[in-house]
């Protein structure tokens, strides 16, 4: 084990995938630049050359299908978008395209490609920066999806990712980057399709994607601190596929169950999540499930307005409150996360 | 007679024949995928399909009977998919639109217009860093270019010397769209001259003199890596979708200097110049018909897949 | 009224709107051509020139730029699209920049642009020619959302969207051009946002999508037929805004709900009805919500797969016996429904 | 002195006098947007909104400090945005990237590189349509004709004979990226000329130089109605985002030709030379850097937006 940031191991994954398989290599706007995308691609150039860390036109649509048509010829590509909003511009070769190569040739072609695409907030990213849409991905047959929280599961997931015979997109939350624990050394994989459960509790279970998770823990220590109430937290991780059973046996267990998405609720992964939960745990849930996203507009660049754009622990919390009958604690000494401890930008 | 000459005629009758078998039992409704049919441009895969050889690695278009049948001369496996029968080489699960046979180095194919492009700029690109003597060949409309994906493949391809040949079939047309009513300019090739491409047109319909300029490309792509651009001009003899005819309809004229110069007739025209004797020929080209009517046969007495093979290569492996 | 098939009733409304208001105007691939879209835009280049029903280049997506630019400068776009599978090329155009732009001026800009889009099945289209995909739209903020199911919906809710101030997303089933009815004649819209009843009943409610509403309202009659069952029926038309009280007012009436989506269901619009409907109107539901959708898988050409890939009244039927503790009638002797007989009602 | 010349300089130092204050202020973290600076480059706004004047409809990308204050002289709701105050002609929800001010002229400015320049085409369309005298312009850099859109947008423009004004201002990169990494052609313009586009060149730093050629393509699109397409060369002096230089980073060389012809110096010598005196133009410098300088001032003070007003303008009206 080692101690490693979020981004130290997405490059530990990328560098160790791109020793052991000299068909796997990088590109993307910016992925070879001094600033090496969040210093994720750090020092590829240098170990493996310019033909395997490439940089590229702005060409969002042709560069996906550049990947796809190498992917059918044996390469592994990674290409790395700095904002999800960017690939909307390509979402043709991967809806129309990349997630049917496979079946498009009866099972005889394959795709082995991943997206990185870096999802986020913060310091005046606005309307057109902040966008996540893994419910776009997820919806598709033929795609994998994965949003991982952890370094650990950063490292692992990442692995397997590259590791993957089908396409896979795989959102990383720009916040996370400098969150830091022990991660395995060397070789590590974690399978695609694995749920964990990040903590446990019996008083009601919280399912959240990418960031809402590290929320989802702040908003549990206080709901202890002030209610000793212990909720359990689930990260499904990989979301296409999915790992059911891992949230319908916590909210089984739990019978309550908050979904907190990283994204617009409405018609999002967190409307599959709930419904999930509501169909197939109808039984065991004591209370209708709760959904929690982003306020339903675009997102404003003024960070007042941003902060009301998004929830947050306290969100959570107060969902929290409501669905266990308890009184409002008084949060007002709570600090909330905020990326200046970490990070100040531009960009 | 030259083998050469004889290759390229069996080819073309081949796309030909077989697609006359489906207009002759089109009207049945048993093949039930829209057909957009090669008829009078079956000269440039012909040509293409010939010169690559073994080499092709192709990517079509929704049209694309006669790629497949040059490139694969798989004529059963070709109406099994028509019949969406388990012995095309998807299952029925393609159809017309979507042939598909890596094995037999027919790639696969869109019906997104233009949306092979780019993938063949990747797929060429593969090929030079494995350093296989594949060539990776696109085939696209002058529709196709009106595409921005079709810019910025130009632009890659270039800027990345990926040994990509493009090849735009131009018949003038978008579905009833004249490339006077889509572009802005006037001349595609003198454009694409200023990208890092290699460039070469043609109006002939003579499939011999197209193969020719294919092997030009070949020599371009093995010297320099260069990717190389095919404008060649042709002619669509039906509607854009469908087995029949529709000059009824206005938007454009029967043009009969295409008929009077068409491919199949030059091509039998040299093999007779070259010595063969017009019995053989007849005798070939019936042996492909019947070829083809047995395949067309074969197809509609084959199964159709299990309801179960639905989920099968949604994922690979 | 006057007996109107869907797609007259569409060139109804346009060529009406046309009339009244001369910034409105109709574009895209074949939009001018002598197919007319499926006879959706016959005689308009006659009736009001060429510069008002115009051929495109092959750019879905900016031509979708072109609409929005038109449209801030006055004019009343709309676009066509003869498959929603290209509307994907045009993604980047409707999310980042359309939806958006009236919050991207502070509300100073308008965007009354319709993008009409044509989903639907049959006869070979294959995985790259039949996808719906409205759930995209609708987890968008600043778009809205309509699938008309019946002529005159279609004519009233075309009228309105042409006259929305905002972008709407217009989306048909290409089956139900076919269907006829009466329609009132001249000007007649139905405002965005509202659904409707197509069918009362007291012991289930079926919440419908575009076609899977004729096929919901087929299984009704089965359904009568066999088991004394009445079936409610509620088509949301527009689902972004939704009108969630016309979905929950039913379920609280009738206790069952199934979600019958013309679409893939995970992560798709089928799961945020199957979620609203839990969440609110939890304490109402006697069983869980169902979810029909399409087989998760991307859709094969040929006829029987398509066949077991499209859910259909049957599926229906089954799914409210399985929820109601019926026995299994016996559906061998009814037909299902197949376009090569035209559609002709029920409506 | 011709007051097209003072005119010109005055945008120019008001450009140059807002980004130094941003500059002064940035490190106090209260403008939390993310900056694209202008500067270097300001001479093309302010040349291009000179010349259009009130006819003009300006787009523009993130970088669109220079065009906004050049378009709208609005330097008050310019810090106001900067800061995210109510001041701001968005209210503080747009921010430095995505500066709206139409009622001024600068339509809205877009964060997703090329995305305007369709926009652009049926903006110009429409005021064809409706007969209006406004001209639509958009800017955008040489990382954005990477685009497929670019391209798509050349051809439409250029089919439908959109009177649409396209500035390209090519400082070189995108981001960190040279165009030699990105393109696989030598000579954008002569690419364009192609299409059926005016197009325009220039390697000038001097605003007024390029206000000429401005007043031409005026002059083309009144006579024509035709697009015309404007290349500029220009050099960034600073990083792609953010306040500071960055010749350390190693890209690029710093380049002193650029500073020596720096449009500011050559437009006051120019000012000089027509007889103006130092100390009045000393006199105009400090008008504007008060001016400026209050604008920011005020701004820090201005309130923030409520949070209600979170879901004003998602829908309009
Ligand atoms: C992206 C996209 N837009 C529109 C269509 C509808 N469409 C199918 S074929 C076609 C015309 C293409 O013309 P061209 O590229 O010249 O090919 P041809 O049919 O002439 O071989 C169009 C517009 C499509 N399939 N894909
Ligand atoms: C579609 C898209 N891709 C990538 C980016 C990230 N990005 C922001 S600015 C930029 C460079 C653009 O260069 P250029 O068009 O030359 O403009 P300049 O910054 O030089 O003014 C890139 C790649 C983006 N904003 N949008
Ligand atoms: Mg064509
Ligand atoms: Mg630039």
């Amino acid at each position: 084990m080692v101690k490693m940031t979020f981004q130290d191991a997405l490059l530990d994954a990328t560098t160790l995938e791109m020793a052991r398989d000299d068909s796997v290599f990088v590109y993307g706007i910016g992925a070879p630049d001094h600033k090496n995308i969040f210093g994720t691609t750090t020092g590829l150039v240098e170990k493996f050359g310019e033909n395997r860390c490439l940089e590229t036109p702005l060409a969002e649509d042709s560069m996906t299908g550049f990947g796809l048509g190498a992917a059918m010829n044996g390469m592994r590509p990674i290409h790395v978008h700095i904002r999800m909003d960017f690939v909307l511009l390509a979402m043709n070769q991967i809806v129309n395209m990349l997630s049917c190569a496979s079946y498009g040739s009866c099972g005889k072609l394959k795709a082995p490609m991943v997206i990185r695409a870096i999802i986020g907030r913060g310091w005046g990213q606005g309307y057109q920066h902040s966008k996540t849409l893994h419910s776009y991905f997820s919806h598709i047959p033929g795609l994998k999806v994965v949003l991982p929280t952890t370094p650990s599961d950063a490292k692992g997931l990442l692995t397997s990712a590259i590791r993957d015979d089908n396409p896979v997109i795989f959102i990383e939350h720009r916040w996370l980057y400098f969150a830091e624990e022990d991660v395995p050394e060397g070789d590590f994989s974690i399978p695609l399709g694995k749920g964990k459960v990040l903590r446990e509790g019996n008083d009601l279970s919280i399912i959240a994607t990418s960031w809402m998770n590290i929320e989802a823990m702040e908003a549990a220590k206080m709901l202890k601190e002030y209610h000793g109430v212990e909720v359990e937290i689930i990260d499904p991780r990989t979301i296409a596929p999915l790992d059911e059973e891992i949230i319908l046996s916590s909210v089984r267990k739990t019978g309550h169950c908050i979904v907190a998405d990283n994204d617009w609720s409405f018609s999002g992964f967190g409307a599959e999540l709930s419904a999930l939960v509501a169909e197939k745990a109808f039984d065991s849930l004591k209370k209708p499930v709760t959904r929690i996203g982003f306020e339903h507009t675009p997102c404003p660049t003024v960070r007042k307005l941003e902060n009301a754009f998004y929830p947050n622990a306290k969100t959570i919390v107060r969902a929290v409150e409501e669905k266990l009958g308890l009184p409002k604690s008084d949060l007002s000494s709570q600090d909330l996360f905020s990326h200046e401890r970490k990070f100040k930008g531009p960009f | 007679m030259s083998s050469l000459s004889l290759d390229l005629y069996k080819k073309l009758f081949l796309s030909r024949a077989a697609e006359e078998c489906i207009m002759k039992y089109y009207h049945e409704d048993d093949m039930k995928t829209p057909m957009h049919m090669s008829m009078g441009q079956e000269f440039i895969p012909a040509a293409v399909c010939q010169a690559l050889g073994e080499r092709g690695q192709i990517f079509t278009s929704y049209r694309s009977h006669a790629p497949y049948l040059c490139r694969t001369d798989d004529v059963e496996g070709f109406f099994g998919e028509m019949y969406g029968k388990i012995s095309g080489p998807m299952r029925g699960k393609g159809g017309s639109m979507h042939l598909s046979n890596p094995d037999l180095g027919h790639m696969c194919a869109s019906a997104i217009v233009s949306s092979l492009i780019p993938v063949v700029v990747g797929a060429a690109w593969a090929n030079k860093m494995k350093n296989t003597d594949k060539i990776a060949a696109v085939f696209f409309g002058d529709g196709a270019v009106d595409e921005g994906c079709f810019w910025e493949s130009m632009n890659i391809s270039a800027l990345m010397q990926t040994p990509a040949l493009f090849i735009c079939e131009d018949n003038g047309l978008a579905v009833h769209t004249s490339k006077r009513q889509r572009q802005g300019y006037k001349n595609l090739p003198d454009i694409i001259r200023h990208f890092d491409v290699h460039v070469i047109t043609s109006k002939s319909t003579d499939a011999e003199e197209i193969h020719g300029l294919v092997k030009e490309a070949m020599d371009v792509i093995d010297k320099t890596q260069k990717p190389v651009f095919m404008h060649l001009e042709c002619y669509r003899y039906l509607e854009h979708v469908g087995v029949y005819e529709d000059f009824d309809a206005g938007y454009r004229e029967k043009e009969e200097s295409w008929y009077d110069s068409g491919a199949l007739r030059v091509q039998r025209q040299r093999l007779l110049d070259q010595g063969m004797d017009e019995k053989d020929i007849v005798q070939l080209e019936q042996e492909i018909e019947t070829r083809v009517e047995n395949a067309l046969m074969a197809a509609k007495a084959e199964k159709f897949p299990e309801d179960d093979e639905l989920y099968e290569g949604v994922f690979y492996g």
